[in-house]
């Protein structure tokens, strides 16, 4: 119904633990994606950007800070924020925008300042604050990813090695990655040695956090057409839902699920991907390569089940067969993934888009999957947030 | 949470049964309910591990940790009445190796830590023997 | 070129000081606007929340967090933030959305809880932080409302008496409106004898910050038809520009505008209004009734002008005329605006457009403008941030 | 600012001229122009009152207010050469009776308050004889 959305541009600023703040970051990789585009910035007509919550008022604002700093010239903004879907919900705007027939072409741009350690709950009593309460409690976000962890050990046959093997493999996919913040191989056995973390993970396996930049400038496929672009990557589909009440899965920051006692019980995190799908007219089993949140090694089986590329139980066996890395029949985090990324929160679900735009167009050098045509991005956050993107050639 | 019965106090809608917790809620959360009233309801005092964990390093405040740092374990257990499932460390002494997935456990007071003379009691899920 | 896009419902929570959280403020209205839209929570397709900066991460992710308070439904969620333009910017999401095709209905929701007090700048040496240098020098939002208010005077002839007359207007615009949080009338002696907080402007002239709470269903318009909805308002055009370098206005926080040494200079908010009308269709000579951002009682009349109901310097005539008094040719801020409101931040554009929106359906009470046919918006807040809205009936 | 010559230090750009005050700017923001390269420089030292005001209330922090509080007045004055407007207090002892929209000031340094021993400096507009 709608007209065609293509991303006409991507760019980054590498991961990394900078010192610098957000706004540099994210002009860099707007200009890295302008400059990509072959567009100019005094073109833009419209800019959503990811807010960042740790950067003060310029962070709450970030649409109009990354236009500002780019030079205002009254395109019209937008600041969206949604934990760790924040950036395909910008990404969802700036589609829409145009989709719409309000503009032509859009930057959509997310960059974050992270600080060093453990990411700690704000100060003060707040015992009605379930992220303090956890924590009170004694439970972090590692606590979450090792349930799950478990979970799958104990119903599915994992083992410490299929954990280890997925950060081995993305280590390896992203050793060439320039944006990467980690270009270091590992072996299964150095990864199995470093200090448990929360069982049954390990230090290795838990994604850190990072400083990043990443924009892509999207535009109606008329306007691609006309600009004369012969990179064009469209977007099919994208998700943005909630989850349906009652939600069965144990999320953070919540120490309860939802009571399902008068309601059915839903797995909100299977219910994302489906629906970028069904805009994009498309199915898993034609997907070419996926980006999906690995902020454990065991989550990315996780996420191989919740965006279809197996049954449930069976992602042990996508692993163990190879298929999902690079060469094999589906490859996940082709990029590295969060393993050699680390999150920068608003930057990060626009770096999963910005990796398969590289990737669909055949311009990913040393990590490129061969003859990728369907991409797809998993992640999920705080807070009732998920989204999902599928892109295609 | 009550120091005689050793049950969780929740909440539950008066209208449409859902239960709550933490019990502190305004607004049912059912989308098909938009109840305001509840009642204070003990929860199942036992329940099924749904998974397990513990933490090997000392979690940032507001965690207050012993010093030196003692590892614990934590498990997501599931209540069968209530169709959830609620978080909360194993009782002291249990570790990981103790416990499975689809192991009963029931619910015991425990303090947690003790500061300015005040002793903080949490609950803990302890295995069933 | 895209589908109509209608308000089926307003809802609002009464402005106030009342204590609470803000989530109850935001359901409390979000429940009003469904029934007044005659539509179920459970068909509402998208949630465009407004974020509240002041009330820990759930305002971060109002949009998340008032979805979950009415029930997960797995509803598509965004959550936006821009300063005052909040309200108008999560409605240009929705009706983007709309227009695109993606939804036929959606909820936009803002809400607030205030501070008691002067509005401060957070904690901490912050040199770098142009709110904390504006408020080390001295310089609060007053300072800013007065500047301008002075500039009238000094140009073109405003005297106190006109500032007064102001709040006299729309202390009796909102006199019978049960949403205000201030309904008293005040005499023209009475504005002139409060105390005197920034040369020309006293105190019952500046505005205060509230609680509350605004939401407003938006359809399709063949959605609202297929319902048989008689009381459709259509969203006409809306704004959200940003500024054009070199902005020439004197905004907070800055203590220093734009050099235009090497550009040409721009008001920024005489631009506003221009877009949402270009939209529309219709020019401000066709405006039936305006709601604007009274911060101050002075700044109204920069409003008159900067939607254009006059040339620059004529808005003391239309103000002495009783041109924008109800019964006048063009009433301005019927609802009883800022004045009797109290400004709550992520809510406020919302309740702007929520009193057009009874205006136009003729259900304004005691305050209705006669023969409201196409209403304006006009508000303007910090950090580049400024949305104009029309609406037709 | 510089306590001798006082007056402003700004920046400006390297590429299009456009000043900046404060100077602390990473990028430029002319929108045609993506330089990242600036000078330090002087601003003109008088400018022209484009409004002002007074402040008869104590503000919040991080101002530090005299005890008792004594109000002070601000003006907003546009540099020519600059084409910009630049905030800040007129000098002691003006008030907003001794001046006009259209009125000449210069620059001066005054201290705002002291802290610790510690003299904190800050510019003012003085109107002309
Ligand atoms: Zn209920
Ligand atoms: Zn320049």
């Amino acid at each position: 119904m709608s007209r065609d959305v293509v991303i006409l541009g991507a760019g980054m600023h590498p991961w990394g633990k900078w010192g610098k703040n957000f706004v540099e970051y994210g002009v860099h990789a707007a200009r890295a994606a302008l400059k990509d585009a072959g567009v100019s910035w005094q073109d833009i007509e419209f800019v959503a950007g990811g807010a960042t919550m740790r950067n003060g008022y310029p962070g709450y604002v970030a649409g109009a800070t990354f236009s500002q700093a780019l030079g205002w010239q009254g395109n019209e903004i937008m600041t969206c924020y949604a934990a760790c879907a924040t950036g395909s919900q910008a990404l969802a705007a700036a589609r829409a925008k145009i989709q719409a027939g309000q503009c032509e072409v859009a930057l959509v741009v997310g960059a974050d300042t992270t600080p060093k350690g453990f990411l700690a709950p704000q100060k003060g009593e707040r015992p009605d604050d379930p992220d303090w309460v956890r924590f009170r409690l004694g439970i972090t976000n590692p606590t979450y990813f090792s349930l799950y962890a478990q979970r799958r050990k104990d119903l599915y046959g994992a083992t410490d090695e299929d954990f280890a093997t997925i950060k081995v493999k993305n280590a390896e996919h992203g050793f060439s990655n320039e944006f990467a913040r980690y270009r270091k191989k590992f072996t299964v056995e150095e990864v199995l040695a470093s200090p448990m973390v929360a069982s049954p993970l390990r230090l290795f396996e838990i994604c850190a956090t990072s400083d990043g930049g990443a924009a892509v400038v999207v535009a109606s496929k008329e306007y691609a057409d006309r600009l004369g672009s012969q990179r064009q990557v469209k977007i099919g589909g994208i998700s943005t839902v909630s989850p349906k009440f009652a939600s069965a899965d144990v999320e953070m920051p919540d120490i309860a699920t939802d009571s399902a006692a008068a309601s059915n019980a839903y797995s909100f995190r299977a219910s994302i991907a489906q629906k970028a799908y069904e805009e994009a007219g498309v199915g898993p089993e034609e997907v070419s390569l996926a980006e999906v949140y690995d902020l454990s090694s065991a989550m990315e089986l996780d996420w191989y089940e919740y965006i279809g590329l197996c049954p449930q139980g069976d992602a042990e066996k996508l692993l163990r067969d190879g298929d999902t890395r690079i060469g094999g029949r589906v490859p996940v985090n082709a990029s590295g993934g969060l393993a050699c990324f680390g999150e920068a929160v608003p930057a990060q679900a626009l770096a999963q888009v910005c990796e398969l735009t590289m990737q669909l167009r055949g311009e990913a050098g040393d990590r490129q999957v061969s003859d990728a045509k369907v991409g797809v991005t998993g992640n999920q956050g705080l807070f009732g947030h998920g989204s999902s993107v599928v892109l295609l050639r | 949470m009550d120091e005689a019965d050793t049950h969780l106090i929740g909440s539950r809608c008066k209208r449409c049964g859902t239960y709550f917790f933490p019990g502190n809620v305004t607004f049912c959360r059912n989308p098909s309910c938009d109840s305001d009233e509840f009642d204070a309801v003990p929860l199942s005092r036992e329940g099924t591990i749904w998974s397990y964990t513990d933490a090997q390093y000392k979690p940032p405040e507001p965690y207050v940790a012993a010093d030196p740092f003692e590892p614990y374990a934590i498990a997501a257990v599931e209540l069968a009445k209530e169709r959830m499932i609620i978080l909360g460390q194993l009782a002291k002494g249990v570790t990981v190796d103790d416990v499975t997935t689809g192991m009963q456990v029931e619910l015991q007071l425990q303090t947690l830590f003790t500061k300015d003379g005040q002793d903080y009691v949490s609950w803990v899920w302890q295995p069933k023997r």
